[in-house]
């Protein structure tokens, strides 16, 4: 294990006083702080190879490209793919849609399910309803327990109207339930369903192995796991990539042009249209680095801690109630809660004002929430350099809200 | 805290005019109509629809429900006191910062603004269509 | 006018030396250097502010939304937009794209014309090629003459096919033409016409005013006006963006999901999914505000000036043939040319070994290159940080080439 | 410049077995097959044609055509006098790595890697299809 305490002085932004109280930054599952090998890696590269990715041009071309390249290396290595089938996106959100509009558009038609769950992201609900408007598909969602769970038996038997594809989150952003993706993509394949995996909250906290998964796209991005925003991947089965339409075209994804039609490159170009972010990769690789000199296993492990000792402190706070399961084996990254009687936004709103910054709201789950019977719900949510000492202050701060609502 | 001042903790607490129209016949005889509307912010969670009975182009009635926080809760609350007597073409040329500063009456920090402003939006919404 | 020998201290790339040479750093087309002032914007927000955008929660969440809010204004005010009506995208590529499937998809049927021109970037060809297959329109192009310039009798005789869309790009980023973008736009709207422009090479080296140009559509990227990659705008007028469909779908361009459907937020959300590049959006306001401090008409100057030393000189060289026009005012940016008997890429790796940075190739205008019968081409290309030195250390260098190859 | 080594400016300067079948009608009687396929690289605009004439299957007469730089056409070139002679079967076996070596004799660095290997990749497109 590693010490968080000691992790924190390598993130600039938390040395930051607010209103003279030391910054409790629990809101990393919207985005995680970097830390300064990171903010760092991305100065060097503007310092000295920045140049657009062309090689055989010059010297900096060649650097460039080569950055790139091994950026797409280190990740395809890290979750276990093969470096070609490594596509650099913005976000997790453009890498569903990528699929949404390469695979989606031209393999659905009327009828046809598309099965993602209750308990996604908008980012994994709304693509697909825009493609079933597209195409006459239809989407299914698979419901979500009152214990904050995916219920299997309703999985099964969504499975049986033959849904061509399966869009599910690995660990859910607003419950912080772990999905048993493994069996579950077992179950989609047996179908002859392709599965979308969505890592946005998993790739942070947990060995992510792609192969192990056995599904056959996965996204995520670099914002959330200590690297920069504007830079996130899709990884795909280099079969299916190879048979999918390209998504965004122009310069770089093309191998000939002609006033007529084109020809596209190979895999990955293919899908990477225009100047590609390569100081977002390389900023990318460097928090990659830094999480796999903690030890991912020991990331998880600090998880855990903080979701146990979470769990029990919140819990405890008078007018809290937990949103999703209790045991933290099955969830990682987040506590989400109501507080009876006050508005999450004021909730959020008291703990700002402590210096503890969480979110509130339906944190992009309104189906979730609306499932829940939840109007909206405060959420806490951790990453490698989050203390005991955060949990206390948060706990601290919760207090407040009770002096200044008298709940 | 500045935000939670006396007056919006009152509101938010005790909202005035909340409620609807729905279940309420209009007399026979009965001038006016009823004006709604309602939207919402997806950030919070925050829904409020309002109601305006209307009769001689003058408001004679405001009812209004939603779940919102306390922001938005007393912020609807207070702009439903306001509106009630007033003539629907002065509130409609009202620009947003008027009806927030004769309308509601209290400020917060820009973080919140949404919270503040729905009650505004809705009955702008309503005034426009 | 200002003193490139002094700006090009503020950039740390130019004080590397390769192979024992000062970087001669003439591939500012395809992107350009960061000035510090740029790169200090972004570490600065990652070690102050970083958050994701969400009003409300907390007081960075607050810091970051203004910071996006003032960086969209800072854009409108630069080019002549309102606020709503810049969106934040990768690059020029995504931006055309998004009025590709956006505006493309729903609005063109079969026959209908698309007009581009021979000079395009591939960025503005293939979308419109990709959208014509979808829909059955057909993409005609507007010839270029002999001498690099859009031939406008030619234009006025593809405006009798009564196009529904213009696409053409301001600034030639494979002949430094500069077209007349103006009154070529006033002629397009009075046939019905809509007119997107690619602003990619014009942003960096000249004043733009979208109301003055009055098109409907503007694009560029941040990369190569000195900020940095994997940000990008596009502009469009409120009216016809507000009929548009969204074209990334997701978390934060959605006002309301439920299972079987959702509603859009106004712009610009609408058509921003997922996290933006929040830094990347800071970094581009530093960008702006340097090419401010230095004016940008200064900027103008300077780059003529280039152009016409650059011309004169490298014209003078043995077996040197230059493309597009001679005149200075209706060039901007880079000079491009071919070498008799040596390849293009021949030539940029003499020149890379002189430390002498340039590209070589198509340059993403494979029609273009096709219809001047040029199989690949030299191109220097500037910015402000380029000075008389470079070109002398370029035409130093090409006297290499007739050692080596000796032609 | 280590990269135009005398050997490539010969071969790029007097390039080898350059031309096509095209015109060439094959004599009555004569057996054996014409192979024939291209390729480019779209950032440096090269493109590269190869005809393998295979009897028995055996490579008896190689002609390519193209635009290239340098290092393209050495690399066409040197590699059409290494084809010549070998049985289909052998080439098909090789690696690209074998092919470079063995069958073109020369490196670049990286950035010029495309260049080299644009033959190459024609030549295994030829015996793939
Ligand atoms: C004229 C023109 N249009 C479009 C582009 C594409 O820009 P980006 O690669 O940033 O999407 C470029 C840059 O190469 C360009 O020069
Ligand atoms: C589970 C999940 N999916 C998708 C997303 C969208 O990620 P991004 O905003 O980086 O596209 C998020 C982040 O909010 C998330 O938590």
């Amino acid at each position: 294990m590693f010490e968080p305490e000691e992790i924190r002085k390598d993130f600039p932004i938390l040395q930051r006083k607010i209103g003279g109280k030391e910054i409790v930054y629990l809101d990393s599952g919207a985005t995680s702080q970097k830390p300064k090998q990171v903010i760092e890696a991305i100065s060097k590269y503007y310092e000295t190879n920045n140049a657009n990715v062309h090689r055989g041009a010059h010297t900096l071309g060649d650097e460039s490209t080569q950055l790139l390249e091994e950026a797409r290396e280190t990740i395809a290595k890290w979750i276990g793919g093969k470096s070609e089938e490594v596509i650099f996106v913005r976000n997790t959100t453009e890498a569903i849609n990528l699929v949404a509009y390469g695979w989606g558009l031209d393999n659905l038609k009327k009828d046809d399910v598309i099965l993602t769950t209750e308990m996604e992201h908008h980012s994994n609900i709304v693509p697909w309803q825009e493609v079933a408007r597209r195409t006459g598909a239809k989407v299914e969602m698979v419901k979500v327990t009152s214990e904050g769970l995916l219920d299997q038996d309703n999985y099964k038997d969504k499975l049986k109207l033959k849904p061509k594809l399966v869009a599910m989150v690995q660990v859910s952003n607003a419950l912080g339930t772990i999905n048993p993706i493994v069996e579950m993509t077992k179950q989609a394949h047996k179908i002859g369903a392709l599965v979308l995996v969505d890592g946005a909250q998993a790739v942070p906290h947990m060995k992510v192995d792609v192969q192990k998964i056995g599904c056959d796209w996965y996204a995520f991005s670099g914002h959330k796991m200590l690297g920069p925003m504007g830079i996130g991947v899709l990884w795909g089965k280099k079969e299916i990539l190879n048979k999918m339409s390209p998504f965004l075209t122009g310069g770089g994804m093309i191998s000939e042009v002609y006033v007529d039609h084109s020809t596209w490159t190979e895999l990955p170009e293919k899908f990477e249209a225009g100047t590609p972010n390569v100081a977002g990769a390389v900023g990318l690789v460097s928090a990659i680095e830094y999480l796999d000199r903690l030890g991912i296993e020991n990331v998880r492990e600090h998880d855990k801690w903080l979701t146990v000792y979470g769990l029990q402190l919140i819990a405890g706070v008078e007018g809290v109630e937990i949103l999703g399961p209790r045991d933290a084996e099955l969830r990682s990254g987040s506590i989400s809660f109501t507080y009876t009687g006050v508005h999450a936004h004021d909730v959020a709103t008291v703990l700002d004002s402590q210096g503890v910054m969480v979110r509130s709201g339906y944190h992009c789950t309104m189906p979730l929430h609306n499932k829940l019977g939840v109007v909206a719900s405060v959420r806490v949510s951790f990453n490698v350099y989050t203390t005991k000492n955060d949990i206390d202050r948060l706990v601290e701060a919760l207090l407040e809200v009770k002096k200044i609502f008298g709940k | 805290m500045d935000i939670y001042k006396e007056e919006v903790m009152d509101h938010s607490e005790h909202p005035r005019n909340q409620g609807s129209f729905d279940n309420v016949l209009i007399k026979d005889g009965q001038v006016g109509q009823i004006l709604e509307g309602r939207d919402s912010n997806v950030s919070c969670g925050d829904m409020v629809q309002f109601q305006l009975r209307v009769e001689d182009g003058k408001i004679v009635e405001v009812k209004w429900k939603g779940v919102g926080c306390a922001i938005a809760t007393a912020s609807a609350s207070k702009l439903s006191e306001y509106l009630k007597g007033q003539a629907l073409e002065d509130v409609r040329e009202m620009s947003e910062e008027e009806m927030v500063e004769k309308g509601i009456g209290f400020s917060v920090n820009p973080g919140r603004e949404k919270c503040l402003m729905l009650p505004v939006k809705v009955v702008r919404k309503i005034l426009e269509s």
